[in-house]
């Protein structure tokens, strides 16, 4: 039971604020219904998928600083390769730019890897690498997305069982995202390959000394990176229906749900639903400054406040809980 | 070095040359630099003159200082990610306040911003224990609210640029900038600190094990506030000599900065993992980046392409220093 | 006061043009006496994220949206919603494909042809120009682009001797004219989409020879067309009181008083310096007291009626 | 050699830069045999072993397993060639609890389970994170994990350096019974006693060239040690009373007095004194409460209840910087803590004088150099390598941890284990050094996992269990029988043949005859 909580009570914690954020919405706006939930599931989806994909490598002991621009770069590929096409080409899209976001993330694992840069650096230049592809594609925002994949998120999922009220409940978005990350990371986290991530990350020395292919293993954890930034550059288009070249906020933002989710940032520790919760936190509380109509100069004070009190309360309680005996 | 002669292999000539850059690692750096600058003389005959050198030195230096910063911090295994805030607020404090107050208390006006996000950075990441980069993320999201915020009560008042910074920030006297003036006094002070004083033994001691400077009686918090302080001060100034240089206060004025500062630093051999490197690269570093941008905005191609040759140079070279020193 | 709430989404935060655009919704806002409340999400973001903020907006049940787009096609789907949802969608500064919105925008378009065609008369229909854009990618940008092509297609004499991307940045701009005026690269003529009084100080910093430049009509570059020795140039209005124009749009609509198309479009004007009557119109324009980043045509006649002194106030309804 | 070496290395070599880590080293086992590497600090043992399994490569040398060239490029290549390394530093994975350490390796679980209850460790949870598991346990795990997939060739480098004497005893019995069973082991350990209970033959490295292969014998210490060094060295009795020479003040006021310390369940009701010039010895099983009370007398915890007082006055330590103000300086067992392994020597003895804020400004850089030359002599550090203290070998980086304290002048040195993977010669230059400071009125509490040490150096010996001192000797009253007697809580004067002595005590008197 103590260790549930040491492990997962930073998950448990971050729940717990959500459904208070929830009932704090549902107080400042009482009409909040499914169609808001809806629209918050959507706001979501970006974000998500722009944390997964830094939660794998920080995990992995690195960072990805090119999440935000690999997102540009598939989004406007997608878009662009769209564009007036056929609405049963958009079949072919979608595996096309995921594939390319798995060959574009190996890359950063391979240069990391075979350069010896650190991978902050790496991933910084292939930040304005990727951003200049991204404006070779599409010099402006443009392109176009198929109707079945803009509507692939737009409503909810009928669920057989459940009365309709509830099924209000179940938007297309969430479903999408929770099926997607499932599916990647739900049998990642149970393989070896996974615990090879945790490992390089944790300790890179020990894991290469306990057999572990350290170098495979960092370019899987890019490669995967760069999947989960494409499912990302998708839904950007989907929601949009269109791509653009700039890149949206999405670099800090996840490195900063990334943290909020209990995920260290030295590597080895942490999940990928905390920082899943967190995006959710972060958007839900972006909803209620807006609803409460709170001056927008003082909402960038505000955002930045809740994020550095929640980590550096969290810190304060690993300070205290620190069992007695334990040397620090 | 009879060690030498007992080595299995007989010493090449490229070895030893290999040895001699790996002993002084500055050497590379500025055969990277001189290489650079051919290039652009090559590329355009007769740019590199006496004005094009003082332009590039009026530029790089606050990018120097800034990524300073960067080094000092990242000897600490930490990062500072507020430093284009603070340099922001500063200036654009000093150019608002400089219209109805004795510049003597504007200056002071223009500081205290810097001062306090120092004091918080350090109390939060020495005291709290939160990542650095989640910790000067958040204070730099305050920092940049605040500002917006007081920009509207300044509005009405216009901004005015002090002739003092105008003559430092732009002015060149027998073909040096002014601002040397500044940065060469400032350049000295920080690679002494680093070599020759208790408090650079300590940022290097903490950043390579914290628990072993703990154990030798440091007080870690005093040394990462301190850090942070002297951090944004020094950002602080840099705002000030930056807003001489523009000219143009603007709420994101040296936000563009902070990016390359670290790519600066890192570039010039500082470890982000802390306990190694050096200020003397990191200026190198801060010329490498500055010719580089020279050398890209003059070439004909499509901003695309650009950035993507931003990125692989930004690569190449970090790479290619790293091969050379390593192993020594 | 007032009874309607209205939202406002804008996806640049900190830069001048947008600031005084936000503190011209507010001005509007409150001089019309029938605006209770602003919710206001403004921030750096992207369509996405402007999506985003429409449907909070639509969450917090406004009457109406006023936005200026990030993408004119991104956020087509929220603004959609938006109409369905009863509430009044007015797109400002640029125009947007969702149909049900209205729109009131500046030309882009036209904004840049006009600059550039009277510099490229200037330039005596010949020569090189050095030209300075906005960020690479943005549609702004991109519009403006096609403007300055149309004015370059009518003189083929004229050659652009170098394309750089500012990306609305002060810092940047500079180094790039510093580190152009280096390679000694002859030119007659700056076209800047904006950022441009860090040009003229470059220029006069270096003692490049003064050649005509043509920027928007900010505060600062005002100031140095009226003041700079030597200095031909023209500021193209590129108003951010726009903003205030879309509050008031939204509030004849919300009042039953529907325009007759959906889209007004406000169109530049160009004030230079080479003629006596361009000097007049500039020294009347010119506003020391503002933020050189401010655009100094504060209002826009027939659409805005706050006083200069509500817009710097830049106090809403209830602040 | 008649039957054919499982393993056999000749010729191999490993330069650092300017560094020969390896010269010329070769080593040959067959199987069955347990087969001792042995050499002083630096001499290239841990570079050897991590060449034979793959974790880093050689310039030159050919490295032949059952006589086929393997191409052994990774410690994933060293396990499917049946070569399994225990390294002299831990390598479980620390965020990973012990279950997926197993997985990661692809380690069997109940093998592993069987070996770690047969090494003396009832009641492991295999759930726990490796982080939170202490050190010893850690090394005992990361052999159960190699011997649990039953590996030809097991590589041991130091493995019970770290160890207290119960589990290192039970590590011997393992380990010999693997040689029976026709395994062979590489064992590294600068312990004869060890090295005689265990081992067939011993392969002596020196400067990173073998100098010899012997057959271990009675008597064959001394040969060892010759070839190792290059020279005899003198095994003196350092603890010949040297406190006789300076007069401890009698009646004056202990250095040091502790009483009723209390810390959680970790410690309880401690009192003891440490008086001016003495060497006062701490003597415990694992996990007896011994790094808690050192822990509260540097500072780095606080204690739940009792009073330390210094020179008779009374302090609170809240940070180790309390302590160190107090005269009192502690060396942890685990070099990795003391060390900014990326910084030089230098820095790192000098590390202290920088700490307190009064001492943030410019350096006399002169003045420092004379005192940290001063403690690499005395100390004889091998610093040709001193760039970067990582590059050290571990016993030399070990010696770097009480040079800084010596440059520092503390007046009370806590040392945990100091002598951990240091050899022979350098030992007796320990003992020696801890015997000079008590000499010169300073005082030393000393906690050793070898009970040898007791009385080459201390003065008084408590013992530590279950949190509490349960028996003070003098050392002439402490020899082995007692003293560990006393490790597990007997009452003085019972009778029982406990652990460790039946099994090592005639080797440990072979080794005291020599
Ligand atoms: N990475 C490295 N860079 C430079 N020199 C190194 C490096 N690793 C080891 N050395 C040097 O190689 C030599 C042999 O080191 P090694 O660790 O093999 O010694 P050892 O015999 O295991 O000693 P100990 O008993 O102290 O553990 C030492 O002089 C050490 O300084
Ligand atoms: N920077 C230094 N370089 C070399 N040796 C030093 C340095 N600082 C201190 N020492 C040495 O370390 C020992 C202890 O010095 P320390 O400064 O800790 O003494 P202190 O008790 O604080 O004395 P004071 O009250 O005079 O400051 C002295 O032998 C001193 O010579
Ligand atoms: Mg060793
Ligand atoms: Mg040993």
């Amino acid at each position: 039971m103590s260790r549930f909580f040491r492990n997962q009570g930073w998950v448990a914690g971050l729940f717990a604020l959500l459904i208070f954020l929830f009932v704090v919405t549902k107080l400042i706006q009482p009409g909040y219904g499914s169609g808001d939930f809806g629209s918050l599931a959507r706001a979501v989806l970006p974000y998500a998928f722009a944390v997964a994909a830094q939660t794998v490598v920080v995990i992995a002991g690195g960072i990805d600083l090119s999440v935000a621009a690999m997102m540009a770069l598939t989004s406007v590929t997608a878009a662009s390769m769209m564009n007036g096409a056929s609405e049963e080409y958009a079949l072919f899209v979608v595996p096309f730019v995921l594939a390319m976001g798995l060959v574009l993330g190996a890359l950063n694992g391979i240069l990391i890897v075979v350069t010896r840069v650190p991978d902050i650096v790496v991933t910084l230049a292939m930040l304005f690498v990727l951003q200049g592809a991204a404006l070779l594609v599409l010099g402006a925002p443009g392109g176009a997305a198929a109707e079945w994949l803009k509507a692939s998120v737009i409503g909810t999922v009928p669920i057989p069982g459940l009365p309709d009220w509830a099924d209000a409940w179940v938007p297309k978005a969430l479903v999408l995202l929770v099926v997607c990350l499932c599916i990647i990371w739900i049998p990642l986290r149970r393989s070896r390959l996974g615990l090879s991530i945790y490992a390089i990350g944790s300790n890179e020395l020990a894991a290469f000394r306990s057999g572990v292919p350290v170098a495979r293993t960092r370019i899987i954890a890019y490669a995967l990176s760069g999947l989960f930034a494409a499912l990302g550059g998708l839904s950007l288009t989907i929601s949009t229906g269109i791509g653009a070249p700039i890149p949206g906020p999405y670099l800090l933002a996840s490195v900063a749900a990334v943290v909020l989710g209990g995920v260290a940032l030295g590597g080895g520790k942490g999940g990928l639903l905390g920082p899943i919760i967190a995006v959710f936190v972060l958007r839900l509380v972006r909803t209620d400054l807006t609803l409460l109509a709170i001056d927008p100069n003082v909402t960038a004070i505000i955002e930045g406040a809740i994020m550095v009190a929640v980590v550096m309360f969290g810190a304060f309680i690993t300070m205290r809980s620190r069992p007695a005996g334990a040397t620090p | 070095m009879t060690d030498i002669a007992t080595m299995p292999r007989p010493v090449s000539f490229g070895r030893r040359l290999k040895r001699i850059m790996a002993d002084r690692p500055l050497i590379p750096l500025i055969i990277l630099l001189i290489i650079l600058v051919v290039i652009l003389q090559i590329l355009r005959p007769g740019i590199v003159n006496e004005r094009w050198l003082a332009n590039t030195a009026k530029f790089a230096i606050p990018l120097a200082i800034l990524a300073g910063c960067q080094t000092m911090t990242m000897l600490t295994g930490g990062i500072d990610l507020s430093v284009g805030t603070v340099a922001t607020m500063s200036a654009f404090i000093m150019a608002t306040q400089i219209v109805n107050q004795d510049p003597a208390v504007a200056f002071l006006l223009a500081m205290l911003p810097a001062m306090l996000i120092g004091l918080v950075n350090g109390v939060g990441v020495g005291v709290f224990r939160v990542h650095p980069l989640i910790m000067t993320l958040g204070t730099s999201l305050i920092g940049t609210g605040f500002l917006q915020v007081y920009q509207r009560t300044v509005i009405a008042s216009g901004a005015k640029i002090p002739d003092f910074l105008n003559w430092l920030g732009t002015g060149v006297t027998y073909g040096f900038p002014n601002a040397l003036l500044l940065f060469v006094p400032v350049a000295v002070l920080i690679v002494f600190m680093l070599n020759r004083t208790g408090f650079g033994r300590l940022l290097y001691a903490v950043g390579d094990n914290e628990r072993a400077a703990r154990l030798s009686g440091v007080r870690y918090w005093q040394v990462i506030t301190a850090l942070y302080v002297l951090s944004s001060l020094l950002a602080g100034i840099t705002g000030l000599l930056y807003i001489g240089l523009i000219k143009a206060p603007s709420l994101s004025l040296a936000e563009p900065l902070v990016l390359p500062s670290v790519a600066a630093a890192v570039i010039g051999g500082t470890s982000i993992f802390g306990g190694r490197g050096g200020y003397t690269g990191t200026i190198i570093g801060a010329l490498i980046l500055t010719v580089l941008t020279t050398l890209l905005t003059i070439l004909q191609m499509p901003e695309g392409g650009r950035r993507i040759l931003f990125g692989f140079i930004v690569l190449f070279v970090t790479a290619a220093y790293l091969r050379i020193v390593e192993d020594r | 006061a007032g009874k309607y709430t209205i939202g406002i989404s804008n996806t640049v935060q900190g830069n001048g043009w947008r600031e005084e655009m936000i503190c011209a919704m507010k001005a509007q806002a409150l001089a019309s006496g029938e605006v209770a409340k602003l919710n206001i999400a403004h921030r750096n973001t992207d369509a996405a994220g402007q999506l985003e903020d429409i449907r909070n907006l639509i969450s917090a049940k406004v009457d109406a949206i006023v936005v200026n787009p990030a993408d004119p096609a991104g956020i087509k789907a929220g603004l959609e919603e938006a109409t369905k949802a009863g509430i009044v969608v007015v797109a400002v500064d640029q125009a947007v494909t969702e149909p049900s919105a209205y729109i009131i925008s500046n030309n882009q378009e036209q904004y840049a042809y006009l600059g550039a065609k009277w510099l490229f008369q200037q330039m005596g229909g010949k020569g090189e120009v050095f030209y300075m854009r906005g960020a690479a990618g943005a549609s702004a940008d991109s519009d403006r682009d096609k403007g300055f092509k149309k004015a370059l297609a009518e003189f083929p004499d004229v050659k652009v001797a170098q394309e750089v991307f500012t990306g609305w940045q002060q810092d940047q701009a500079k180094q790039q004219i510093l580190s152009f005026l280096a390679t000694g690269t002859p030119i007659n003529g700056i076209w800047t989409s904006g950022i441009d009084n860090v040009i003229v100080d470059a220029l006069v910093e270096q003692q490049a020879p003064m050649v005509p430049v043509v920027g928007a009509d900010n505060a600062g570059f005002v100031g140095q067309l009226n003041t700079v020795k030597g200095l031909v140039g023209a500021a193209v209005t590129n108003p951010g009181s726009i903003g205030g124009a879309g509050v008031t749009l939204a509030l004849q609509i919300l009042d039953g008083k529907k325009p007759a198309q959906q889209t007004v479009l406000v169109n530049p004007e160009l004030w230079e310096n080479a003629t006596d009557a361009g000097k007049a119109k500039l020294k009347s324009a010119a506003d020391p007291s503002l933020s050189p980043e401010w655009p100094v045509s504060i209002s826009i006649p027939d659409w805005t009626t706050y006083t200069k002194d509500q817009i710097v106030a830049c106090k809403g309804p209830g602040e | 050699m008649t039957t054919n070496p499982l393993l056999d290395a000749t010729g191999v070599a490993k330069n650092y830069g300017a560094v020969a880590a390896l010269r010329n080293a070769s080593l040959s086992v067959p199987p069955g045999e347990v087969h001792a590497l042995m050499g002083a600090n630096g001499a290239g043992k841990s570079t050897l072993v991590k060449i034979l399994t793959g974790a880093i490569k050689a310039d030159a040398g050919r490295i032949l397993i059952r006589g086929k060239q393997l191409d052994v490029r990774s410690p994933a290549d060293a396990r499917r060639a049946g070569l399994l390394p225990v390294y002299q530093e831990p390598s479980l994975i620390p965020d990973l609890d012990v279950l997926s350490n197993l997985r990661l390796t692809g380690t069997p679980v109940e093998p592993f389970r069987a070996w770690v209850r047969e090494l003396g460790i009832p009641d492991l949870d295999i759930r726990e994170t490796a982080r939170n598991i202490p050190l010893a346990i850690l090394r005992v795990l990361d052999l159960a994990r190699a011997l649990a997939v039953e590996p030809d060739v097991l590589l041991l480098d130091e493995m019970t350096a770290a160890l207290p004497a119960n589990l290192a005893e039970k590590v011997l019995e393992v380990v010999r019974r693997q040689g029976d069973a026709g395994r062979s082991v590489i064992f590294i350990s600068h312990r004869f006693v060890e090295i005689s209970a265990l081992c067939d033959r011993a392969t002596v490295l020196r400067d990173g060239s073998t100098v010899g292969v012997v057959d271990i014998e009675p008597g064959i210490e001394e040969r060892i040690v010759e070839m190792m060094l290059g020279t005899r060295i003198e095994k003196t009795r350092v603890a010949a009373r040297a406190a006789n020479d300076v007069a401890v003040a009698a009646g004056g006021r202990p250095r040091l007095s502790v009483r009723n310390l209390q810390l959680g369940t970790k410690l309880n009701d401690v009192s003891f004194d440490l008086a001016n010039g003495e060497v006062v010895g701490v003597f415990a099983l694992e996990g007896q409460g011994q790094d808690e009370l050192f822990a509260a007398l540097a500072g780095s915890i606080r204690p739940t209840g009792g009073t330390i007082d210094v020179d008779g006055a009374p302090v609170k330590f809240s940070h180790p910087s309390d302590a160190i103000q107090a005269g009192i300086a502690y060396v942890p067992g685990d070099r990795t803590e003391a060390l900014a392994m990326q910084r030089s020597v230098r820095e790192n003895i000098a590390l202290p004088f920088s700490a307190g804020l009064r001492k943030w400004g410019p350096i006399r850089m002169r003045r420092e150099q004379v005192v940290v030359s001063g403690a690499i002599g005395r100390l004889q550090i091998d610093t040709r390598a001193q760039g970067e203290v990582q590059r050290l070998s571990g016993g030399n980086q070990q010696k770097v941890t009480i040079a800084r304290w010596i440059a520092a002048n503390a007046r009370t040195i806590l040392c945990f284990d100091p002598t951990r993977g240091i050899d022979v010669g350098t030992k007796q230059e320990i003992y020696k050094l801890l015997r000079e400071l008590a000499g010169q009125g300073k005082s030393v509490l000393f906690y050793t996992s070898e009970m040898e040490e007791v009385q080459r150096v201390c003065d008084r010996v408590i013992v530590i269990f279950g949190g509490r001192v349960v028996d003070t000797f003098s050392v002439e009253e402490a020899d082995e029988p007692a003293l560990m007697r006393a490790a597990y809580g007997l009452p003085r004067g019972a009778r029982a043949d406990v652990g460790i002595l039946a099994e090592v005590k005639p080797a440990s008197d072979a080794e005291a005859a020599s």
